[in-house]
């Protein structure tokens, strides 16, 4: 019997490492292993720091001096991490449907281009607190809506909403790049460039920040509830595991993904309306800048609990905020920002690894597969 | 009130006082960015300042980032700070008001005036000078009697600046026609290169720009057209093409402005300067490529711009409906230090919108 | 006519960096990796391709365009490869979620890119990283003689940059490879079901790594013709600027398919670039906004009709772990 | 016996996965020339163990001696390379891949894959061993069965001389797994060594040589195939003595229709009729059984009368009752959640199993609350009665999992399919609608469940049993339809027929209809 061909290809060693998933991991355990990846990213941060000829220590110590070491640093950061977190419970709310809604920046361009519209034209119409609330219900609306254009494509038709909701970016962008070049221009002839709110459009201050952040950690607990505790959270979740037991269960699932969507972008157009109303003061296209982008990436961290989310964001922000400050203090590029939140990104990525699997190595005697 | 809150309230000296900027780009545009940054290093020379005097802030948005950026500036104890981009100016003045004891300077825009703040500026210069004496130079060159073009924005300073430069072209060549497309963005290349290509392609063998890269200028050289940099001197990124460039020296004005602060002296509300000024010109002239007595029909030029018998504007103008904008025998001059011309006028075409 | 045959080659010239881009996709995701750090990784390879080429000017103070050319592919393709790399140890051998490690690697790349630019601007006496006139040349448009002065023909034919020879060369290579080789017929197994191609005696893992990590040095390439043809061989921050994006779109737009990539390519590229060619009298931002509308409107009409063969590989996505069920 | 005649000795293997112990110093003898059966309760190990051989699992201890020679098997590869090769349960094919291209798969060879050699190498080799399949059809437009015997054709042509298959038939009809055991017999005449895992005793009685038992984890023993019957077969897995018998209760005397199905037609997106003029009646406290070759219309029956499936032609008429009495109504065109709560209950166990019916990522009491979560007012669910009656049921129904609150993902088979019946059963249905209830479960979880159906009939529930053991269908139903290509080929009493009877109605639709209608 011709049985063992190539026997010699087959080794006769336990492999050298292998991976078994862990049973159970204390909840201490998981945070050390977290905290140990967080070191290792800043670790290799320090490295890049240290070729660029400056002291690792000195420079992250302005880090977190600069984005809280006073109280205009403290204000700034906090701006940068609202639409952030803001944009991250929109996209928890669309992933954890396995919706995968990369179209938060154009959905928060869209509610930020209807706020625009109330603010820039109708504001002497209303009062100012009328005008607001206006402003949030239309922007809201818009968000939405253009969340729903590509939900009703993926309930219907199952289209690709990945592409769908990415090209939709792109549209909301250009929309606005037009918008500033034509017809709402401040100045006929004028820079393209759309005219700043008046300040019954602008949202009022609370401890030097826009009352946004106020919004964004209602909407933060509002949403874990949403999720957790009701009937539409339920749905949600047994949509995104399977559409056919969600189906089999009686769920219209259409309507769900419609649904959803919608808040999911009305949630961007809040975002959008927060960013116009209280912090540029106008629209521009740079509005959105990214964040939706980076809100996906908050929302996975976070493994879509809204709650962690409120960390995770303000760390990307301090990051963020940080960077600018050494790029004044030590010349470091901002873009240095990018690559410190890639890098510890990826450890933080990797080291979840650890948490869930052990490695084996080949026990060192001869031996070793006997108990 | 929140003005005493700066650590630099007491007396300025060269010695202590640190300078902001706050830039759209940075340098690698070789263009407007780039060419800030030259005056910048040539303002720090003259006044003899420490690298640890001045602080710029690179790629900063026209959005709230702004905000945070000139925030971080005055935190970082700047006496005096500079935006270069137009829509940064909303956001200076608020923050202007805050900070009575600063200085904030602001090229391109124009609300200085109406804002009254003693301590908010704005400043640009009389760019189209310099643009009508390259398009001496390409409007002799031009054998196809069509230039081109690339254009960032349909605005003011835009449309000033190509109007001169096709006037400048025009007067040493009435044949010549020119087109325009827009890349509807400050600095971004691949759409510079392809609307230089475009106009290429539609018989452009000149081209001109009003946007911040070198890929107009490279793209021409890789067509065998030529063209007319714009900001620096582009000769170095197209030497087979380039024919000169319209220049700004923006030390003249940081020069100015930080040494009123140093004295003590007010800096003006709007401040504007041409040729006369040094303030703008046309780099040296590319003597492998320009057409023969092109740079005698420029230097002309020049002595009467500076001489005043030269305006740019000078009517009879006609934009491209047939409407006469500027009638015989007027002249438009500027009325501050912001471009505010935007016919476009006859035998200019803009492709697409 | 001639506007149409200058539509045509502006149109290659304007889609061969996505062409590259789509193609470097294509080939991860037949391995089953969804790797959205695209845009990173271009970024990765326009910042080092330049990097590459400077550094061989910096040594060797002879022009040499063509070593210093040959240098920027290279090192493009690598440092596209490193990116790759790190996502491919990440997700495949950490099976970290793919979504976030792509978007992770686009945040990472995009710094890479801009930082070192700045790093290596600073440190050049002009204040900006720009290669020198030999190195431009060689990425210049080729011009042959005889050929390329056939009328008609011999610009649309003849009158590219080397790069864009080399991407169509890419395009045909891959359709071969994925169709007509037993390595091909395995990569794909592992992206369409990576338990039935283990179980067949295929190293996944091996797959997934080449195919991730060559794909990624082709996103580099993309990058890389971004900044030496594109700029010319400038450095200029964020001049990736959403070419990534629009590459990861065009898969879908290609529907897995190399030569699909060729014509996608092509169909955005010219949409991009039409309205400087042919004017329809709108204003020129709506024009602009015409490629994503004609994507999403192509999305619509091949999704409705969706087929089997022209489908995302099965396992897309998904990390492989065989003793996972 | 030396090693030289075993093919495969395993000693001691353990190997566990987080808590499970799923294989425990097991040993176990396979030799050329014979067919092993494996049989053991769900979770016993046995695919675990076969796993093991095949490359896909490491063990954590303990030696395997291929050929006299002690190996480390690594991976499929090594697995492939020792000639030994495995069909799994679920076939490890690519789908969008042809026959051959999922034969040659991964193997050395021309660089260049040539097609047209390689589909007449295969025609060849198939029409060998005599099978019909076409090379170059693709996967995905194959019948379960043509899909298997590209499985075997794979490790034919891989010169396997160790075949494992992991329950092979659970998802043949009587005829295929016949037919794949004459293929069986002629392989081991070759001389190859045959494993074969598979629940149904009566296979394994008429299938192998020797039948070597596992119980949670450990082995148990080896016997003689000639030597052992159903009875001692059974004890030996579960331990402990079981009746084989299925009880089945008179149906109430006076029939009472519940469901009305008339002249049921239903096309699928691709224009094919999927349900041809099906009709027939389903009475209260009876169990109607459905037979048929998999694919014969069973999911859309099921589908249709819940809702799901849209309908072309004909009507539901489902009984309802009011003060006046009671009624027929036509529930077609109603939505899902209308049906549920006319009392239509549906328990469908795809072949994945928790495709359906059950989110695997939810624990036990969401997955309650599937079909309830709508009930009470206001916009908030309630988790308290849920968790309530998934507590009860834990006990009613002895679901062996750690807690309510585990992802039912990590519970064994039969205890998913528990819990799936449970909560259709919880919802006291008038109708119950069961598809393959029993698919892959071991004979004792099985008997559980018909037990469990049993009850349901006695409490007057109407129900539609959808199976694929003839032999079950006979012992337990009442009447069984049997459908063959989306027709009706007949509605015949089960205590009147055979299994022959059906086997055959099951591929004629045309063959001569038994009158009986109720
Ligand atoms: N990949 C895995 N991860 C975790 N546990 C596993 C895995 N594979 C098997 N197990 C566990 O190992 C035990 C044995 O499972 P195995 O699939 O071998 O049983 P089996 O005898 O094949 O059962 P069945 O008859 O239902 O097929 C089970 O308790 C199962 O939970
Ligand atoms: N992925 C997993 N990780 C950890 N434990 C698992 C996993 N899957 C199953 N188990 C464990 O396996 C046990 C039995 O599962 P298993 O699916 O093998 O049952 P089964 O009846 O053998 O199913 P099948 O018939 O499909 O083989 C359960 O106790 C469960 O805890
Ligand atoms: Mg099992
Ligand atoms: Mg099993």
């Amino acid at each position: 019997m011709n049985l063992i061909r190539s026997r010699s290809a087959v080794e006769k060693k336990e492999p050298f490492v292998r991976m078994v998933k862990r049973s159970g991991i204390t909840w201490r355990k998981a945070y050390l292993i977290r905290a140990l990846a967080l070191i290792c990213a800043l670790l290799t941060g320090a490295l890049i720091i240290l070729l660029l000829g400056h002291n690792p220590v000195s420079v992250y110590a302005d880090m977190i001096k600069g984005s809280f070491g006073s109280r205009i640093s403290r204000i700034e950061t906090i701006k940068i991490a609202i639409p952030l977190l803001g944009s991250s419970l929109c996209v928890a709310l669309a992933f954890k449907m396995k919706f995968w809604n990369i179209g938060a920046e154009g959905q928060i361009l869209a509610g930020a281009i209807a706020a625009s519209y109330i603010a820039l034209f109708h504001h002497q119409s209303m009062p100012g607190p009328l005008l607001l609330i206006f402003m949030f219900l239309v922007a809201v609306l818009a968000g939405g809506l253009w969340g729903l254009i590509p939900a009703v494509f993926k309930a219907r038709f199952n289209i690709n909403e990945t592409l769908f909701t990415l090209m939709f970016n792109y549209i909301a962008l250009g929309f606005i790049n037009y918008l500033q070049n034509g017809p709402w221009k401040e100045i006929p002839g004028g820079f393209p460039k759309i005219a700043m709110f008046a300040f019954d459009a602008r949202l009022p201050k609370v401890f030097g920040v826009h009352i946004g952040w106020i919004i964004v950690l209602a909407l933060v607990f509002l949403v874990y509830g949403y999720m957790k505790y009701t009937k539409h959270g339920y749905e949600i979740s047994v949509v995104g595991e399977s559409s056919n037991t969600a189906l089999y269960a009686g769920m219209n699932v259409r309507k769900i993904i419609i649904r959803t969507m919608f808040i999911s972008g009305a949630i961007a157009g809040l975002v959008g309306f927060m960013q116009v109303s209280g912090s540029d003061y106008t629209l521009t296209n740079y509005t959105a800048n990214g964040v939706g982008f980076t809100a996906i990436t908050v929302a996975w961290l976070s493994k879509l609990n809204p709650l962690i989310m409120v960390a995770v964001s303000a760390f990307l922000a301090i990051l963020q905020k940080g960077s600018n400050r050494i790029q004044t203090d030590f010349k470091i590029p901002a873009s240095a920002a990018s690559l410190l939140t890639g890098t510890i990104l990826f450890f933080m990525l990797g080291c979840e690894f650890f948490i869930t699997y052990k490695l084996i190595f080949r026990k060192g005697q001869k031996n070793g597969r006997n108990r | 009130k929140k003005g005493e809150k700066s650590k630099n309230g007491g007396d300025i000296t060269s010695e202590n006082i640190k300078i902001g900027f706050v830039h759209i780009g940075d340098s690698s545009d070789k263009g407007y960015t780039y060419n800030h940054d030259l005056g910048t290093k040539n303002m720090q020379k003259a006044l003899g300042l420490k690298d640890e005097q001045i602080i710029n802030k690179y790629n900063i948005p026209e959005s709230s980032a702004c905000d945070t950026a000139i925030r971080e500036l005055v935190d970082a104890g700047c006496n005096i700070i500079f935006a270069t981009s137009f829509g940064f100016e909303d956001y200076m003045i608020a923050i202007a008001k805050e900070y009575s004891n600063i200085q904030f300077c602001h090229a391109t825009g124009y609300k200085a005036k109406d804002t009254a703040l003693p301590n908010y500026h704005n400043y640009f210069g009389n760019i189209f000078e310099a643009r009508y004496l390259s398009g001496i130079a390409a409007g002799l060159k031009t054998e196809t009697n069509v230039l081109g073009y690339v254009a960032a924005m349909p605005y003011a300073e835009v449309i000033s600046g190509y109007d001169a430069f096709y006037l400048g072209a025009l007067s040493v060549n009435p044949d010549v026609t020119m087109k325009v497309i827009y890349t509807n963005d400050w600095n971004y290349p691949p759409a510079e290169m392809q609307a230089a290509q475009a106009l290429i392609d539609a018989g452009c063998d000149v081209l001109g720009q009003h946007c911040d890269s070198t890929a107009t200028m490279t793209t021409a050289e890789a067509n065998n057209a030529w063209g007319v940099g714009y900001n620096s001197d582009m000769i170095e990124a197209a030497p087979n093409a380039v024919l000169t460039s319209a220049v700004w020296d923006w030390s003249k004005y940081l020069i100015f402005a930080v040494s009123s602060l140093l004295e003590g002296t007010p800096i003006p509300t709007d401040w504007s300067g041409g040729i006369k000024d040094g303030v703008c010109d046309v780099s040296a002239l590319n003597e492998n490529v320009i057409a023969p007595g092109t740079a005698d029909a420029i230097n002309a030029a020049r002595d009467n711009i500076i001489a005043g018998d030269l305006q740019v504007f000078k009517g009879p103008l006609y934009d491209n409906q047939d409407n006469l904008v500027v009638e015989d025998g007027a002249v438009f001059i500027e009325p501050q230090s912001a471009p505010s011309f935007s016919h476009v006028l006859k035998g200019i075409e803009i492709i697409g919108g | 006519m001639d506007v149409i045959v200058n539509l045509f080659c502006a149109a290659v010239l304007a889609g061969t960096p996505l062409l590259f881009g789509t193609l470097g996709e294509i080939l991860t995701e037949k391995s089953g990796n969804l790797n959205l750090g695209v845009e990173g990784m271009m970024f990765m390879g326009a910042i080092s391709g330049l990097a590459g080429a400077l550094f061989y000017e910096n040594l060797f103070s002879v022009p040499g365009g063509i070593p210093a050319a040959v240098l920027a592919v290279v090192f493009s393709f690598l440092f596209g490869m490193l990116g790759a790399l790190i996502y491919s140890f990440l997700t495949v051998t950490l099976r970290a979620n793919q979504n976030v490690t792509g978007l992770a690697l686009t945040i990472f790349g995009t710094g890479f890119g801009n930082f070192f630019g700045d790093v290596i601007g600073g440190r050049s006496a002009s204040g900006y990283a720009a290669v020198g006139a030999a190195t431009k040349a060689v990425f210049q448009n080729i011009r042959i003689p005889y050929l390329s002065d056939i009328p008609y023909l011999g610009k649309l034919l003849f009158s590219y940059n080397f790069l864009v020879y080399l991407g169509i060369a890419v395009a045909v290579t891959m359709a071969v490879f994925l169709n007509k080789t037993r390595t091909g017929l395995n990569l794909r197994a592992v992206g369409e079901d990576p338990a039935a191609a283990d179980a067949a005696g295929i190293n996944v893992t091996k797959y997934k790594y080449f195919a991730t990590c060559i794909g990624g040095g082709i996103c580099g390439i993309g990058g890389m013709y971004i900044s030496m043809v594109i700029c010319s061989g400038v450095w200029v921050n964020n001049c990736v600027s959403g070419m990534g994006w629009i590459a990861v779109a065009l898969v879908i737009f290609a529907t897995w398919s190399p030569s699909r990539a060729l014509l996608g390519s092509l169909v955005f590229g010219g949409l991009s670039i039409m309205r400087m060619y042919i004017p329809l009298g709108i204003p020129s931002q709506i024009y602009d906004i015409f490629p994503y509308l004609a994507t999403v409107i192509v999305l619509i009409a091949t999704g409705i009709r969706q087929s089997r063969e022209h489908a995302i590989p099965k396992s897309t996505g998904v990390n492989y772990f065989r003793e996972e069920r | 016996m030396t090693d030289e005649l075993n093919a495969i000795r395993l000693m001691d293997i353990t190997k566990s996965f987080g808590d499970v112990l799923a294989n425990h110093n097991i040993s176990l003898d396979v030799r050329y020339g014979e067919i092993l059966a494996l049989l053991g309760e769900n979770g016993s190990g046995k695919t675990t163990l076969m796993n093991i051989l095949s490359g896909i699992y490491y063990p954590d201890s303990g030696h395997i001696i291929v050929g006299g020679e002690e190996v480390s098997i690594h991976s499929p590869k090594d697995a492939h390379d020792l000639g030994i090769g495995m069909i799994h349960q679920h076939f490890k094919l690519v789908d969008v891949l042809t026959a051959t291209e999922n034969i040659v798969l991964g193997l050395k060879g021309d660089a260049r894959l040539n097609r047209k050699d390689l589909n007449e190498t295969i025609g060849k080799l198939s029409a060998k061993y005599g099978f019909e399949i076409d090379p170059a059809k693709k996967i995905y437009n194959m019948s379960v069965s043509e899909k298997q015997t590209v499985e075997i054709i794979k490790l034919l042509y891989r010169g396997a001389e160790i075949l494992i298959l992991d329950e092979p038939t659970a998802v043949l009809t009587p005829q295929e797994s016949e037919k794949l055991f004459k293929v069986l017999r002629n392989m081991r005449n070759d001389g190859k060594a045959i494993v074969i895992i598979t629940h149904k005793l009566n296979e394994v009685l008429a299938v192998s040589d020797r039948v070597s038992i596992l119980r949670k984890g450990c082995s148990v023993g080896t016997v003689i195939t000639g030597d052992t019957n159903r009875q001692e077969l059974t004890e030996l897995m579960v331990g402990r003595a079981v009746s084989l018998e299925i009880e089945r209760p008179d149906p109430p005397a006076i029939k009472d229709a519940f469901l009305k199905v008339i002249d049921l037609t239903c096309v699928d997106s691709d224009g094919h009729t999927v349900l041809d003029n099906i009709s027939f009646t389903l009475n209260r406290g009876e169990i109607l059984g459905v037979a048929g070759i998999a694919g014969s219309g069973q999911r859309e029956l099921c589908e249709a009368i819940t809702g799901l499936y849209p309908i072309k032609g004909g009507a539901i008429l489902c009984r309802g009752e009011t003060p006046s009495g009671s009624f027929h109504e036509n529930i077609v065109g109603k939505t899902p959640t209308e049906i549920i709560k006319k009392g239509v209950a549906m328990a469908f166990v795809p072949e994945d199993r928790l495709g359906m019916g059950l989110v695997a990522s939810m624990d036990m009491v969401d997955n309650m609350m599937l079909k309830s979560y709508k009930n009470g007012k206001g916009p908030f669910t309630d988790r308290s009665t849920p968790k309530k009656m998934a507590e009860h049921m834990i006990k009613a129904l002895d679901i062996v999992t750690p807690g309510v609150f585990t992802p039912i993902s990590l519970l064994s088979g039969g205890n998913v399919q528990k819990v799936l019946l449970g909560r259709e059963i919880a919802s006291s249905p008038s109708v119950l609608l069961v598809a393959y209830p029993v698919r892959g479960l071991d004979i004792n979880s099985s008997y559980t469940i018909y037990d469990l159906l049993n009850e349901q009939k006695k409490k007057n529930v109407a129900i539609l049993y959808i199976g694929e053991d003839l032999d079950v269908l006979l012992e337990l139903c009442d009447r069984i339809m049997v459908l063959c290509g989306g027709k009706v080929s007949g509605i015949v009493d089960a205590k009147k027929t055979s299994k022959d009877k059906l086997g055959l109605m099951m591929v004629h639709a045309d063959s001569e209809k038994d009158g009986e209608t109720a």
